[in-house]
């Protein structure tokens, strides 16, 4: 199979959050800033791609009707393991991140994934269909957070490029989903065309 | 003053003709005759081409239960049995006479002398009116002795008799109604005697005050036919906007009039059970109003069955220049013409000219959801949202909403700020969502 | 009093989906029909409420005595999908009529992470077995709250027809969030 | 002969139309304008001016280039949202505030999802509440009035509005009488007549009175809105008051400070956003009303009548489908 | 081995141990037969529960499907095409190797060719319209041009010229699901072979009146006159009705009925331009305006 | 692709039993290895907060004192260079905040002046509340330096001195509220000794 379209294709063409609409809660509740979002995403990839390397090592001794189970037990461990490290090494980042850490097992991108994909593929076409999607993922919650911010907030990456205000909004929940709405509709825009 | 509670409208009323007196149109070259001209199944043709035919013979038979006779309403020769272009451009089979003088059947009274004596019993009035064509001439051609047989476990109380004249423009109603009251008041009789009931009531609506003041002198000599003056508000000829308003019974969804025990009928209907009952007369005539703010003679003419609607106008004066719509009826109800050859058909009662501007519909908008369509609305439905679903092809759901209860009166569509085709879309819903129902209840 | 803080808190200021986002999901996927989400409501309440006191019984008996916390998410996540696979199968069985009405919006709530984001919030804000009930119960009447509001909406907006280009999500999005805003003029009620 | 022309029934059709309807409330707002400009200067007619602009050219806009279909910015719906909106902020705002907010009221609240009759949300509080959150304190800043011509203190000047010094003493501790007493009260008089501090367009109760006759005598708006609004929140308020007169204020000072007329009579009857029947429409107003008190005497905020409207739209489509018009023949009675 | 990894592995040893015996034995004690084809989707299914499809999990995703047996209605994001291929291999709906179709539409009836007589003003809505009168151009089988056929697409196949005022087929996006055909209250558009390089010939007109009063509102209407009957070598053209009919599974798309019709009534789609003889009709003008369709 | 494992009972509990097994066993080891690195870093963290909020110190004293007007016990950090103490800095907390409990670290000097104030936790609404963080605004400065004893810690429209953070009065009522905790506790505490 053709490594490089098992990458790109969770980027761009079937990216899970402005094109699947998968895991939406992350997607809207941490992107406050660029890099919550970038966090979150490099987080969520990084347990999509073990899950998946692990799952495809497993399909075969897994019995298919304890699969479900068994896939969310990996994937749960690795979510910990983010959490655990993370709460470890990034104190910061994950205090901003809270709740939602665990919520990646949740997170419907993963468990699909593993099931549609990793369940049937050999290691290394899993490994890299979950980079792509994972990097997709990232690349989408820090471009929202990227846009919310510097509506928010008036900066990028905490760099603030305006002196007082800016639209407040933008930072709280209705902001969230307004400009993930919009985002989307351009999105949807440029695919067509 | 009686009327109805829920919803109706009040448009100007522009009775521009009230005053004229009822002409008799001379005769035409050529009539066109429909061969169905009642609601319900057609007719079957019974002459030929080339045959000579006499005023009052019968031409097409009504065979099944729901339909009716048609007779000749001109003496002359049959041209051809072919296809006509009617008032919606499509084609209807149709007699073709070319007419000859004025020759009627035998024992048709044609004289004016008014015979009060009624003295048919029941059956031999329901059959007489059968056999005569007399269907309803308030609009919607259903044959009139159908109604007159009550269905089994029903009993008919009351009734009532439509002299409302709710649209505007339209006064052969009320023409009649001054002009041959005594005769129609007659057929009031007729009917309550077909019917078994002691009581009927007259509403008329108070823009006509010569009417009912005529009426209520004649109807003295009447025992237990009552004038009930109404409140001018559209659509109160609706005939349960009508039953609310003098008895003050709502029939139910779905249900005719008689289930609260009345039954509705025109004047002009029960004038035609009077010329066929006591004088032998089919229905080959009837009173049609032609009228317009830009027609030079707005009339009321008496008018044979099939004659063509240009010859109407050309009695009125002649179509104005800048006509822009031809209507057959009155402009809440009536059909736009697609040409003028269309003949006249018993369900005729106005032929209504308006100019360009007046014909050009406001503009479409969005609907803003004012709700003036729902306060309007005398079935209290939701045209707005019916509209929406027949849009969308939701018939189950435009049932459930009650499409199917819908007059057709077209007031919401009369009222609706945004210019949205309310009824059009109605008309297509109900006319699929009834698809759908009969379906059903094939299965 | 307490308790009706809780409630008030959960369902109009903190409601779970307008300001936790937690279980967009399926707020975005179940909500075309307004039938459908009234389902979706009932099962939510049921699940939620059930899971809670399940995954705060095993907190607080088993991880905590065992100095096992870490394990919180992967045991939630077990016991989670157990429990709604189990109430699932039951339901099928007893009595199939409920079964249609909530149950086949069961599958749907495993992977949604309202029930599992609420069993953790619970144990973070520290509250006791009672107070947990109560908050799951209220967070989960305000996921259906939110949820039959927003399918009226979307029903509304279906007969309307919105410009092409935002059709589907983007308008629920926005809606979402017109409806967020609106609901921040709860804020400070509790 | 021109050609003729076909339709369906009916062939006449009222006077009234969407664009009468819009001029209409247009009309029934004037008063109300005199009165902003009277307290608050040219300030007041720059920001109606800027706001008024900024709707008409998002609208023309937006259809132009990004719907491509047919520009109706002259049915007057985007005038009506842009006065609305002026008369939703303080006179001292920002342009660029004001630009924002109606870039938000026309293009998230309204165009999103088609234009007119199409938003479920009332375009011009959509803008107003997004405003406030995202710019809480050029929105919550208000001038002191000072009559066009009379005394008073300059523009620079700004104070609470009647409600926020109610807030700020009741959370302070103090009694309403107490409040009411101190100097800086505006009063009845004042709060009827317009001379407080507030938004533009809610100040004086009597010109959107007014208005509202107006708009009755044309048929523009019913009763069932206004009345049952108004009802639920005197009777809500009056029974607090009742309870307790030192915390909670009384009902005709609710009516009279803060937004309550002009939200009761030109944004909760937007008809766009309201309930189509009669009854539904008693049922929104309920809900407003209760809501409005509600954010007013626990919420955060000192006033309550946007978000409660807002609220109210997003039940709307409920409200609809659930509060059905008696439909005739609807009660079998036989008789 | 320390304590903590003992208790960790033994607590949620047990917690799934136990979990997964009660499971067991509950869906045991509680089993409910069903479409064993249920189970067998579902296990296609990527078990993500996401509610991407639109219903209520990955298990009513299966459930519908193997009621409705009808996958042009239900799609998988998750899984995409792969997995619906699967899903469709399991059931057995791979739609067997048909002849290409696309819908056709049979009326030339432009301005130009049929006059408009009366102006509608009304619903825009080919349905009610029909129901009203005959249409402007007084044809009561023509084409109205309000476009019940584009509404009805799913896929933008389908638009009104806006030189013609007549529907236009994609011979690309059209994917011959027929939804255009049921809208039509007319039966204007019918569902033709594709043809071979998308070659295809057929009357376009389906009025039935006589030619007198067809000919009286359109200039290229069937008239009925049986010369393309005549003409054909294979028998496939019939006369019903007055109008003229190519069956297209006997047509060998041999080009000779066009040129002997009178008015011009027959299209030609994508063929390449006759060698003409001067000063006879040019056919290929006329249909310049369908020529997509 | 290798022969799928029979969904037989035994398989299906075998496979969870070890999957769970080497799942837990790897968390386990992952928690043993970053239970550490998270102690110090909420060890450092609450280090950082006393250094920025009391002068140089060489050692810290902790106790826990209740309230006498009741209410959760607060964590008293006295700081001593050398013998001399040097400081008090104390954990205290807040209710009234907009959203949630605020988390405050106050020092004092032993004279009780306020030394500096420091945020250890807060949810208040990004934009608003959040500027009682010293990073984002400068309304903490306006403490340093005061003596509660004769500085009214109430905002100025509640009749205090304090300058309330615009629009985020609740915010500021609430800082005040801690650090007013925070004093009584210091004079219970310096009154014991
Ligand atoms: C909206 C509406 C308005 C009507 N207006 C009148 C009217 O003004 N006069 C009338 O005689 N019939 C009117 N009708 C017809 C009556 O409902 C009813 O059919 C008629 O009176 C029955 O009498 P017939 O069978 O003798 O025609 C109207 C019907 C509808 C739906
Ligand atoms: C299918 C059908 C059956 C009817 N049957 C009866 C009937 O048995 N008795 C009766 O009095 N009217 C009957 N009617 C007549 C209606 O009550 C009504 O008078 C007629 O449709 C004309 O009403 P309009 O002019 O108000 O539209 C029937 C009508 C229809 C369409
Ligand atoms: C979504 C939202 C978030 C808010 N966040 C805060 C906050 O974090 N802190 C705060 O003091 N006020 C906050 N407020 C504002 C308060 O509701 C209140 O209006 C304000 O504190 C009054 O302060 P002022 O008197 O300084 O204007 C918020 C308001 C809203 C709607
Ligand atoms: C009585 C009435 C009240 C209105 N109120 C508002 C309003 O509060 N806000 C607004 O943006 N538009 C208002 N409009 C204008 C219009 O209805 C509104 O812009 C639509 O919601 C746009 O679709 C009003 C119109 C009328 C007739
Ligand atoms: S009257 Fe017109 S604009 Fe008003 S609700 Fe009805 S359809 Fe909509
Ligand atoms: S036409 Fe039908 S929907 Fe419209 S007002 Fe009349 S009865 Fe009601
Ligand atoms: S509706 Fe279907 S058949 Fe018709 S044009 Fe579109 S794709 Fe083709
Ligand atoms: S082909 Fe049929 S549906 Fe399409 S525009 Fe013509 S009449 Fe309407
Ligand atoms: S990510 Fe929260 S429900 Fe899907």
């Amino acid at each position: 199979m053709n490594q490089k379209e098992n990458f790109t294709k969770g980027f761009i063409k079937n990216n899970p959050v402005l094109v699947l609409l998968l895991g939406m809660c992350p997607t809207l509740g941490v992107t406050t800033s660029a890099i919550n979002g970038l966090g979150m995403g490099l987080a969520t990839t990084f347990v999509l791609v073990m899950a998946n390397i692990v799952i495809s090592l497993l399909k075969s001794v897994i019995p298919d009707k304890v699969r479900i189970p068994a896939f969310i037990v990996v994937i749960a461990s690795f979510v910990t393991i983010v959490d655990l490290v993370m709460a470890g090494f990034a104190p910061a980042l994950h205090e901003q991140l809270g709740l939602f850490i665990p919520l990646i097992v949740v997170n419907c991108i993963v468990l699909g994934r593993a099931e549609a994909f990793a369940s049937k593929n050999d290691v290394l076409s899993s490994l890299i269909d979950g980079l792509g999607m994972g990097l997709g993922f990232a690349f989408a919650l820090t471009l929202l957070g990227g846009i919310r911010e510097i509506l928010g907030s008036g900066a990028i990456f905490g760099f603030k490029f305006i002196s007082g205000d800016a639209i407040l909004v933008f930072v709280l929940a209705p902001g969230a989903f307004i400009a993930l709405g919009y985002l989307i509709a351009v999105v949807n825009r440029l695919r067509k065309v | 003053m009686k009327t109805f509670k829920l919803g109706g409208v009040h448009p100007e009323e522009n009775k521009i003709s009230a005053g004229k007196a009822i002409e008799v149109l001379p005769l035409p070259e050529k009539v066109y005759i429909p061969v169905s001209q009642s609601l319900g199944a057609p007719s079957t043709v019974v002459v030929e081409k080339g045959a000579a035919i006499r005023v009052g013979q019968l031409i097409a038979k009504g065979e099944s239960f729901i339909s009716s006779n048609v007779h000749s309403s001109v003496s002359g020769k049959v041209t051809k049995i072919d296809d006509v272009i009617d008032a919606s451009g499509y084609k209807r089979k149709a007699v073709f006479i070319d007419v000859e003088g004025d020759e009627w059947e035998e024992g048709i009274d044609r004289t004016r002398d008014i015979i009060r004596e009624v003295t048919m019993d029941r059956d031999e009035i329901i059959k007489r009116i059968n056999e005569k064509g007399v269907v309803g001439l308030g609009g919607a051609t259903f044959p009139s002795h159908v109604k007159l047989m009550v269905p089994d476990g029903r009993k008919a109380e009351y009734l009532l008799i439509n002299g409302v004249e709710c649209e505007p423009y339209l006064t052969s109603d009320h023409r009649l109604m001054l002009e041959r009251g005594e005769e129609m008041l007659i057929g009031v009789r007729i009917l309550m005697k077909a019917l078994g009931v002691d009581k009927a009531f007259i509403g008329i609506e108070n823009n006509k005050p010569d009417a009912i003041r005529y009426l209520s002198g004649l109807s003295a000599g009447f025992k237990g036919i009552e004038i009930i003056p109404l409140k001018v508000k559209y659509p109160q000829g609706g005939e349960k906007q009508l039953i609310k308003a003098v008895v003050n019974r709502e029939v139910p969804s779905g249900k005719l009039p008689i289930e609260v025990g009345c039954v509705v009928n025109n004047v002009g209907t029960a004038l035609a059970v009077y010329e066929a009952v006591q004088k032998n007369k089919p229905l080959v005539d009837r009173i049609v109003t032609v009228t317009g703010k830009t027609v030079a003679k707005p009339c009321n003419l008496l008018v044979r069955i099939g004659t063509p609607v240009g010859l109407l106008i050309e009695h009125a004066g002649g179509l104005p220049e800048n006509a822009g719509k031809v209507i057959s009826g009155g402009p809440m109800m009536g059909k736009a013409l697609t040409s003028l050859d269309a003949p006249v058909v018993k369900g005729t009662s106005g032929i209504l000219i308006m100019d360009g501007v007046e014909a050009k519909r406001t503009a479409q908008q969005n609907c803003i959801r004012c709700g003036r369509c729902i306060t309007v609305c005398p079935m209290g439905l939701e045209p707005y949202l019916l509209a929406q679903l027949s849009e969308h092809q939701l018939y189950e759901r435009a049932e459930k909403e009650k499409i199917m209860d819908c007059i057709e009166c077209g007031s919401c569509h009369f009222t609706c700020p945004a210019g949205r085709p309310l009824l059009d879309y109605l008309r297509l819903g109900k006319n699929k969502t009834g698809i759908i129902i009969r379906n059903r209840v094939k299965r | 009093m307490e308790y009706i803080i809780i409630v008030i808190a959960a369902i109009f200021v903190n409601n779970i989906v307008f300001a936790q986002f937690l279980g967009i999901c399926p707020f975005l996927g179940v909500s075309n029909k307004l039938s459908t989400s009234v389902g979706m409501g009932g099962a939510v309440v049921f699940v939620m409420t059930l899971a809670t006191i399940v995954t705060y019984l095993i907190f607080q008996y088993v991880l905590v005595p065992f100095g096992l916390q870490f394990l919180q998410t992967i045991s939630y996540i077990l016991v989670i999908a157990a429990l709604v696979q189990m109430v699932e199968i039951i339901l099928k069985k007893i009595s199939p009529p409920l079964y249609q009405a909530l149950g086949i919006f069961l599958p749907l709530i495993t992977t949604n992470c309202a029930v599992l984001g609420v069993a953790i919030l619970v144990i973070q804000k520290d509250l006791n077995l009672l107070q947990s009930v109560v908050f799951a119960f209220a967070n989960a009447v305000g996921f259906t709250l939110a949820l039959v509001i927003f399918a009226g909406i979307r029903e509304h907006l279906e007969l309307m027809g919105v410009p092409k280009g935002m059709k589907g999500i983007p308008i629920a999005l926005v809606v979402a969030g017109l409806l967020s805003l609106a609901f921040m003029g709860f804020a400070g009620l509790v | 002969m021109s050609l003729l022309t076909v339709s369906g029934s009916p062939h006449v059709h009222t006077q009234q139309s969407v664009k009468s309807i819009m001029y209409g409330v247009v009309i029934a707002m004037i008063p109300a304008i005199f009165v902003s400009v009277y307290f608050f200067g040219l300030h007041a007619a720059r920001v109606m001016l800027i706001s008024v602009l900024a709707c008409l050219f998002f609208e023309w806009v937006i259809q132009k280039y990004l719907i491509k279909g047919p520009v109706t910015i002259n049915d007057g719906s985007a005038l009506v949202t842009g006065i609305l909106l002026a008369f939703n902020v303080p006179s001292n705002l920002p342009a660029w505030i004001i630009v924002t907010g109606a870039l938000v009221s026309i293009g998230i609240g309204k165009m999103s999802f088609g234009g007119l009759g199409k938003n479920p949300f009332n375009p011009a509080l959509v803008g107003r509440v997004f405003l406030l959150i995202s710019f809480p304190v050029q929105m919550t800043s208000w001038p002191l009035p000072k009559p066009l011509f009379g005394p008073g203190v300059t523009d620079a000047i700004t104070g609470p509005t009647t409600l926020g010094i109610f807030k700020e003493g009741l959370d302070a501790g103090k009694t309403v009488q107490e409040i009411m007493a101190s100097p800086s009260f505006p009063g009845y008089i004042n709060d009827l007549m317009g001379a407080q501090s507030g938004s533009m367009g809610e100040i004086s109760a009597i010109a959107l009175l007014l208005g509202a006759v107006y708009m009755f005598s044309r048929k523009i708006i019913t009763w069932h809105i206004p009345v049952s609004y108004i009802g639920t929140a005197v009777v809500f308020s009056g029974i607090l008051w009742l309870i307790d007169p030192a915390h909670y204020i009384d009902p005709v000072m609710h009516l009279l400070a803060g937004g309550m007329i002009l939200g009761v009579f030109f944004m909760a009857t937007d008809m766009v956003s309201s309930p189509v029947s009669t009854k539904g429409q008693l049922v929104f107003g309920a809900g407003a009303g209760l809501l409005t008190i509600l954010i007013r005497v626990w919420g955060a905020y000192p006033e309550g009548v946007s978000f409660a409207i807002l609220i109210m739209n997003a039940f709307t489509p409920l409200i609809n489908s659930a509060f059905k018009p008696k439909r005739f023949g609807e009660v079998v009675k036989n008789g | 081995m320390n304590e903590t990894l003992l208790l960790a592995v033994i607590s949620l040893s047990a917690i799934g141990v136990i979990s997964a015996v009660i499971l067991y034995l509950v869906a045991q004690k509680f089993k409910v037969i069903e479409d064993p084809k249920i189970d067998i989707v579902a296990e296609l299914l990527p078990g993500a529960n996401c509610g991407g499809c639109g219903l209520a999990g990955c298990r009513a995703f299966a459930e519908e499907i193997v009621k409705t047996s009808d996958l042009s209605k239900l799609n998988c994001p998750v899984g995409g095409s792969s997995t619906m291929n699967e899903i469709a291999a399991v059931l057995g709906l791979e739609a067997e190797e048909k002849d290409p179709m696309i819908a056709v539409v049979r009326c030339n009836g432009s301005r130009l060719n049929a006059p408009q007589k009366v102006i509608f003003d009304g619903a825009s809505s080919c349905a009610f319209a029909h129901a009203l009168s005959a249409g402007e151009s007084g044809c009561p089988n023509g084409c109205l041009g309000l476009g019940d056929c584009v509404v009805s697409c799913q896929f933008d196949a389908i638009y009104i010229s806006p030189e013609t005022g007549l529907p236009v087929v994609s011979d690309e996006k059209c994917v011959a699901c027929g939804a255009c055909v049921k809208a039509c209250p007319r039966t204007i558009i019918e569902m033709r072979k594709k043809g071979k390089k998308d070659r295809r010939i057929f009357v376009s007109c389906i009025n039935t009146e006589k030619g007198g009063p067809a000919r009286k509102n359109c200039s290229v209407a069937c008239i009925g006159c049986g010369k393309c009957v005549k003409e054909c070598a294979y028998d496939a053209i019939t006369m019903v009705n007055n109008l003229a009919y190519i069956d297209y599974e006997k047509c060998k798309l041999c080009r000779k009925c066009a040129p002997v019709c009178p008015t011009g009534a027959i299209h030609e789609l994508n063929f390449p331009p006759r060698k003409e003889k001067p000063g006879e009709p040019e056919q290929g003008k006329v249909s310049e305006p369908v020529a997509a369709g | 692709m290798a022969k799928k494992i029979e969904s037989s009972f035994r398989n299906m509990v075998l496979a969870l039993l070890s999957i769970s097994m080497v799942a837990s066993f790897a968390l386990g080891a992952v928690y043993n290895l970053t239970k550490d690195p998270i102690a110090k870093a909420q060890q450092a963290k609450k280090e950082e907060a006393i250094k920025q909020v009391v002068p140089a110190f060489d050692r810290i004293e902790n106790v826990s004192v209740s309230p006498a007007e009741g209410g959760d016990p607060l964590q008293v950090n006295k700081a001593y260079n050398g013998d001399s103490l040097v400081g008090y800095a104390i954990e205290t907390y807040s209710d009234k905040g907009f959203s949630g409990r605020i988390l405050l670290m106050v020092g004092f000097l032993p004279d009780g002046t306020i030394f500096n104030t420091a945020v250890l936790k807060h949810s208040e609404t990004p934009g608003l509340g959040d500027k009682m963080d010293a990073a984002k605004s400068a309304f903490p400065e306006q403490f340093r330096n005061q003596d509660p004893a004769s500085f009214t810690l109430k905002v100025k429209k509640d009749g205090g001195q304090v300058d309330a953070i615009t629009a985020a009065t609740i915010s500021s009522r609430a800082f005040c509220d801690g650090v007013q905790r925070a004093y009584n506790i210091m004079n219970q505490e310096g009154g014991l000794k």
